[in-house]
């Protein structure tokens, strides 16, 4: 019987490729009093509900998603990882 | 070099008033204080539409804490800090707002256009957020909006009801907040404006809203915009109007 | 003293090669230096001596374009062409290509060509005022293709909305041809005082090379793909660090012009200059090779955004948001007081030397002892370190400065006509396909992806910002108001226009391209607007084949004949090689950005909505050659014939008719004829407006769809009408009266009558599609 | 002696709020045969360093960040996760 999965992506932006969201963050930081923070990098955080046979079908689905439409590998990276729901509705 | 928050350095780039009334005018000129951050764009637009009203605009730069005696402030549209993280999310924390919030908490009126709107959201002035629209495209066009009420320091020289086309110019202007606070928004009688058709999913078709003390208002449209038949709409006058009349 | 040789790889296929570079050059390049270069001087001479910076293949050709009037300040060559527009006001234009970033990051690819051509225009003093585009993309039914369109109109509305400059014009067709290969032409116009005119250039030996805003990266090294492939290091993984698409930063930008507007307002600069290709390589070269003078430069001294970058990598990167300034060094505070209030990063990399030699060093050397001017702590936040793990006290390169910038050779390529192109000239058998049925066509036209309504597109762009714009986009020419801070103030109005059509131009280059340049006239003529100079970005196929040379060359000169005929100065330009997908090269697409003075500007001018209770004219000729029109191409697939050859007597004479009907407020709708004919531009009239219309007299229904040159359509009151009439006469205009506006039907007598409704539904109702398409949609396809 | 640690950031839109760029993403998928996936949310992924003397204060600081900084509270619930760092230069 099909499992769910829950699944997070993180899509970040690749080594060497400028972050002027992340520098901006953080040339704002010591202003507010936050001396100890550097190297800020922003990214995104998907979260979702995938229906599959087993964890790897799963697995292959979602990488295949991030290829196709969450991510594009000239600039981003993927993070993938999934984790077996809980029983209960998704919402 | 200095963060882009550091207090207390450098006067402000912009120490002479930039906008003069027409000469001779009888009436005592209002002084506007508009609050520049890096990345604002249309506070040279609030100076003209304001010079063509008689009053006189003078440019506060955002790291300074001194209002310079005006007698309204504007927070203009524009991208504070590039809008990076969140619109509003950086530009809450310049030294000038601390003044703008006392400003406010002492009566003194404020308008938030757009850019503005958004950040008087994230200092707390006004309630709610303001999130992506709900198409997910940036919005330049006309827009209809209708005042919902004529008591607040940006309407009172509308009438309820009244029409007007004022352009709308935006990524983020879809109005969110929780169910207890659009109750209180709406008992309150504090949304100000609505859009006819409502382009971004704003709840309640809110466009613009007002604090409890009706002297803060936030809105997404443009009334600087709207300020010259040339330009397709002078609807956008009866606003700007309004914030000098409250500042009398 | 002999540059440091140490790092020369020793491979089998030479290096020079691996950089793209011929052996004849690599010849060339030793014989400049009397000695054979090193790593670095090959690296810095392969991004200078390619295609995209030495324009190699298309200078002789480029030459044949006039360039002269009396009111060109600045002409080609420069970082802008600049006209001078009266009242003391001068306007700078310029358009670039950004096609190859857009193809694989077209969200990025678009932004950075949007901060590369803003930078090209403040860099001449000049405050932009406006942008606008011009894209090309595949089917929209493609999936990728609607990726790629998408991600391109929000890159665009992204950053140019961010950085606070309106885009106001612009023109978008759909094309297989192109689903390859994207093209993303931007064009940015700017306003000064006359007197804050700037050039990019050097002088004064001792003055500093001070290097401002973003830090320099490895990003955009591998974007000079030659360098990609070549081992310069340690095999892919190191490939593999330097991205070849670059991230905008609309806010270091919008920060980058308000301090370069304040640096030359007050006087602190000699010269300045943009980085955009090649790099520091090129922007130090440039500025000195045009002030005749040398130039030392520190590359420990320049701020780098990661740790153990290699020189070369320093050199050629193409980080995006830096510029270049030349100052006195009693200039040095004043700058640093400029540069704080705006929060720009800024480095003092060098300085410049008598002579004419480039010198890139790293630390300090003994006889340039102003390099301590300015540490590399000064002013930047944590995540920016100085690439102080240099070897210090090393010459790492030294060279001419203007053998990068001018010498690079200049080659006469093969040229010849496809075999097709006689033949189709002569193909007096072919004829086109009959019209049926005259609605149904004009609703297939109407749902055409390139004639629907790009409202979608432009409504994403702030294109009101500045309070400046009368006219904005939608119709045939955008108006502006000449009005800027600082600005002499002007009753002056801009109009502006970008096309291209390379329907025309694969048909038949030359004439193709005079059509153009007739047609961005025309768009300028309906506003009221003399056009009084040009500027063309020539998207091209590989210039190694010898047709796509024969369409370059052609298109020169028909632009050349155009401009020459019309008296309008082309004041700059920039050429796109090498946009082929698959082994085919696009069809040949020159883009046209012209730009017209308004010069009194105090009321609207009439737009294309048409006006109830009017009489509709059609001035100009009478036209019923279908080949080349949208309608043969698209809807019969038929792509035979002739183009209808242009007339500039009776052009000119038609665009002054309009223009004095306009501007004496004869008339109350105007638009020209061009994508789709007579009956599309009715239509659109229509639809505009909000009327319909009622038409007779077309004995051959081949005449709606012909987009023969020269005509355009005007609609007059009853009383303006007589006018009209008059002032036609009297410029021997032809001119035919088609009929009235009114009701809500679109009716031409015997072959059409169909509900406005159903048009404008048909025109507005496309969006649907793109408005689904994924937040972030299709990578690959 | 002070301690570096990584922080990750999850920035999410609180339950209830609606969530156009998950819905868009959730809509495009059955069209790219993904019919399995559900409740797509997207959110941000801020990723830092920070320096500390140890765990629980590097924590407190980073949740300071959040409040004042991170995240909008009236719309935003935000996930810290803080490891200690490698060796090495941040950078
Ligand atoms: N990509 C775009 N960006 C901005 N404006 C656009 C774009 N595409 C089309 N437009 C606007 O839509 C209108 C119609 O474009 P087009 O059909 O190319 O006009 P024309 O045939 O008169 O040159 C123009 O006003 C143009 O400015
Ligand atoms: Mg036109």
């Amino acid at each position: 019987m099909a499992m769910k999965y829950e699944v997070l992506v993180e899509v970040s932006l690749r080594e060497g490729i400028a972050d002027p969201q992340g520098a901006t963050i953080e040339r704002s930081l010591p202003a507010l009093g936050f001396e100890s923070i550097e190297s800020v990098r922003v990214g995104k955080a998907i979260r979702f509900r995938i229906q599959a046979d087993d964890a790897s079908s799963a697995k292959s689905t979602v990488q295949q998603v991030c290829e196709r439409l969450l991510a594009n590998p000239v600039i981003e990276d993927t993070a993938i990882t999934i984790t077996e729901a809980t029983t209960g509705d998704a919402k | 070099m200095a963060s882009l928050l550091s207090k207390g350095r450098v006067a402000s780039p912009f120490v002479k008033p930039l906008a003069q009334g027409r000469e001779g005018s009888p009436k005592l000129q209002i002084v506007v204080g508009i609050v520049v951050f890096p990345g604002s764009n249309c506070e040279h637009d609030v100076v003209e539409s304001l010079g063509s009203l008689d009053a006189k605009a003078q440019l506060l730069w955002h790291s300074q804490a001194d209002l310079q005696n005006s007698r309204a402030i504007v927070l203009p549209g524009g991208f504070a800090h590039g809008d990076y993280l969140r619109p509003g999310a950086i530009a809450k924390f310049s030294n000038i707002m601390n003044s703008v919030v006392e400003f406010a908490r002492a009566g003194g009126p404020v308008l938030g256009i757009c850019n503005g709107f958004q950040i008087l959201t994230e200092v707390g002035l006004l309630p709610g957020a303001l999130q992506k629209n709900r198409g997910l495209r940036f919005i330049c066009e006309m827009s209809q909006v209708v005042v919902s009420t004529a008591n607040s320091s940006a309407s009172r020289q509308l009438a309820q009801g009244a029409q007007l086309s004022i352009p709308i110019n935006h990524f983020e202007g879809n109005f969110t907040c929780s169910h207890d606070t659009l109750e209180q928004l709406q008992q309150e009688d504090r949304i100000v404006f609505r859009y006819l058709n409502n382009p971004n999913g704003s709840v309640d078709d809110i466009a613009g809203i007002t604090n409890e003390t009706r002297n803060v208002v936030g809105m997404m449209p443009h009334p600087e915009r709207a300020c010259d038949p040339m330009l397709g709409s002078s609807d956008g006058i009866q606003v700007l109007a309004s914030l000098l009349e409250a500042a009398q | 003293m002999t540059p440091d040789n140490s790092n020369e790889p020793n491979e089998t296929e030479p290096l020079h090669r691996l950089l793209g570079l011929t052996d004849d050059e690599a010849g060339k390049i030793a014989t400049i230096l009397g000695r054979e270069p090193n790593h670095l001087e090959l690296a810095m001479y392969s991004v200078m001596w390619s295609e995209h910076c030495s324009y190699k293949s298309s200078r002789v050709h480029l030459k044949r374009l006039p360039t002269q009037a009396p009111h060109v300040l600045v002409g080609p060559g420069e970082n802008a062409g600049v006209i001078d527009v009266g009242d003391g006001i001068a306007v700078a234009l310029r358009i670039e290509s950004h096609n190859h970033p857009s193809a694989i990051e077209p969200y990025q690819g678009a932004a950075t060509g949007v901060g590369g051509i803003l930078r090209d225009i403040f860099t001449m003093g000049a405050r932009p005022i406006c942008l606008a585009d011009s894209l090309w993309f595949g089917s929209p039914e493609s999936p990728r293709s609607r990726w790629i369109c998408e991600g391109v109109v929000s890159g665009i509305s992204g950053y140019g909305n961010a950085v606070g400059v309106p885009t106001i014009a612009g023109e978008v067709n759909f094309d297989e041809a192109y689903s390859g290969n994207p093209l993303v032409n931007v064009m940015c116009i700017g306003v000064l005082p006359k007197e804050r005119l700037v050039l990019g250039q050097a002088s004064g030996s001792g003055n500093l090379a001070v290097l401002l805003g973003q830090s320099t990266g490895r990003d955009g090294i591998g974007g000079v793909s030659v360098l990609a492939s070549a081992p310069l290091e340690d095999g892919d993984e190191s490939a593999q660090k330097r991205p070849s698409v670059q991230v905008g930063d609309p806010f270091e930008e919008k920060r980058l012009i308000e301090a370069c507007l304040e640096l030359l307002d007050a006087g602190v600069v000699v010269g300045i200059q943009d980085l955009g290709g090649a790099g520091l390589t090129c922007a130090t070269s440039e500025t000195a090779s045009r002030g005749n003078v040398g130039m030392d430069v520190d590359i420990s001294k320049v701020i780098v955004r990661q740790s153990g970058m290699e020189p070369f990598e320093i050199m050629i990167s193409e980080s995006q948001e830096r510029m270049l300034a030349i100052i006195a060094p009693s200039s040095l505070g004043r700058l640093e007081e400029i540069c704080n209030k705006w929060e720009v990063a800024f480095s003092v990399i060098g300085k410049v030397t008598l002579g004419d030699k480039l010198r890139i060093l790293s630390g300090s050397d003994n006889d340039s002892p102003s390099f301590q001017a300015n540490g590399p702590d000064h002013g930047y936040s944590s995540d920016h370190t100085t690439s102080s793990d240099q070897t210090s006290g090393f010459i790492l390169a030294e060279v001419p400065a203007s053998s990068l910038a001018q010498d690079a050779p200049i080659y006469m390529r093969e040229m010849q006509a496809p075999v097709w192109f006689q033949a189709r000239h002569f193909e007096l058998g072919s004829r086109p396909p009959d019209v049926v049925d005259v609605g149904t066509e004009l609703i297939s036209l109407l749902a055409n992806p390139s004639i629907r309504d790009k409202s979608w597109i432009y409504n994403q762009y702030d294109h009101q910002l500045f309070l400046n714009t009368v006219v904005g986009p939608g119709g045939d020419g955008t108006v502006l108001r000449l009005k800027a801070p600082g600005l002499p103030k002007s009753d002056k109005g801009l109009a502006v226009s970008v096309d291209g059509n390379s329907r025309w131009c694969s048909m038949n280059p030359r004439l193709g391209a005079k059509l153009i340049v007739a047609e961005s006239v025309a768009n300028l003529a309906c506003c009221g607007a003399f056009p009084k100079a040009l500027v063309n970005c020539l998207n091209f196929g590989n210039p190694e084949h010898p047709e796509v040379m024969w369409q370059l060359s052609e298109t020169v000169d028909g632009i050349a004949e155009a401009c020459t005929a019309m008296h309008l100065p082309v004041v700059g330009g920039n050429v796109s090689f090498y946009n082929e997908s698959g082994g085919y090269d696009i069809p040949p697409t020159p883009v046209i950005g012209t730009l017209g003075v308004i010069e009194k500007l105090l009321y609207v001018p009439p737009t294309m909505a048409l006006v109830d209770n009017c009489h509709i004219f059609l001035l100009g000729d009478y036209d019923s050659n279908v080949s080349g029109s949208r309608w043969a191409f698209d809807l019969h697939e038929y792509k035979g014939g002739s183009l209808t050859e242009i007339n500039f007597a009776r052009h000119s004479s038609v665009m002054e008719l309009v223009i004095s009907l306009v501007r004496q407020r004869m008339i109350l709708s105007v638009h020209d004829i061009s994508d789709g004919g007579m009956l599309v531009a009715l239509t659109e009239m229509a639809i505009k407006g909000e009327v319909g219309f009622s038409i007779s007299g077309i004995n051959d229904p081949a005449e709606l769809f012909s987009e023969g040159p020269s005509r355009v359509i005007v609609g007059a009151s009853e009383q303006g009408a007589q006018s009209v009439i008059r002032m036609a006469n009297d410029m021997a205009v032809p001119l035919r009266e088609l009929g009235v506006s009114g009701g809500d039907r679109l009716a031409i007598r015997g072959l059409m009558n169909l509900s406005l409704a159903s048009a404008r539904d048909t025109w507005t109702g496309q969006q649907a599609p793109a408005q689904q398409a994924p937040a972030q949609p299709l990578a690959t396809s």
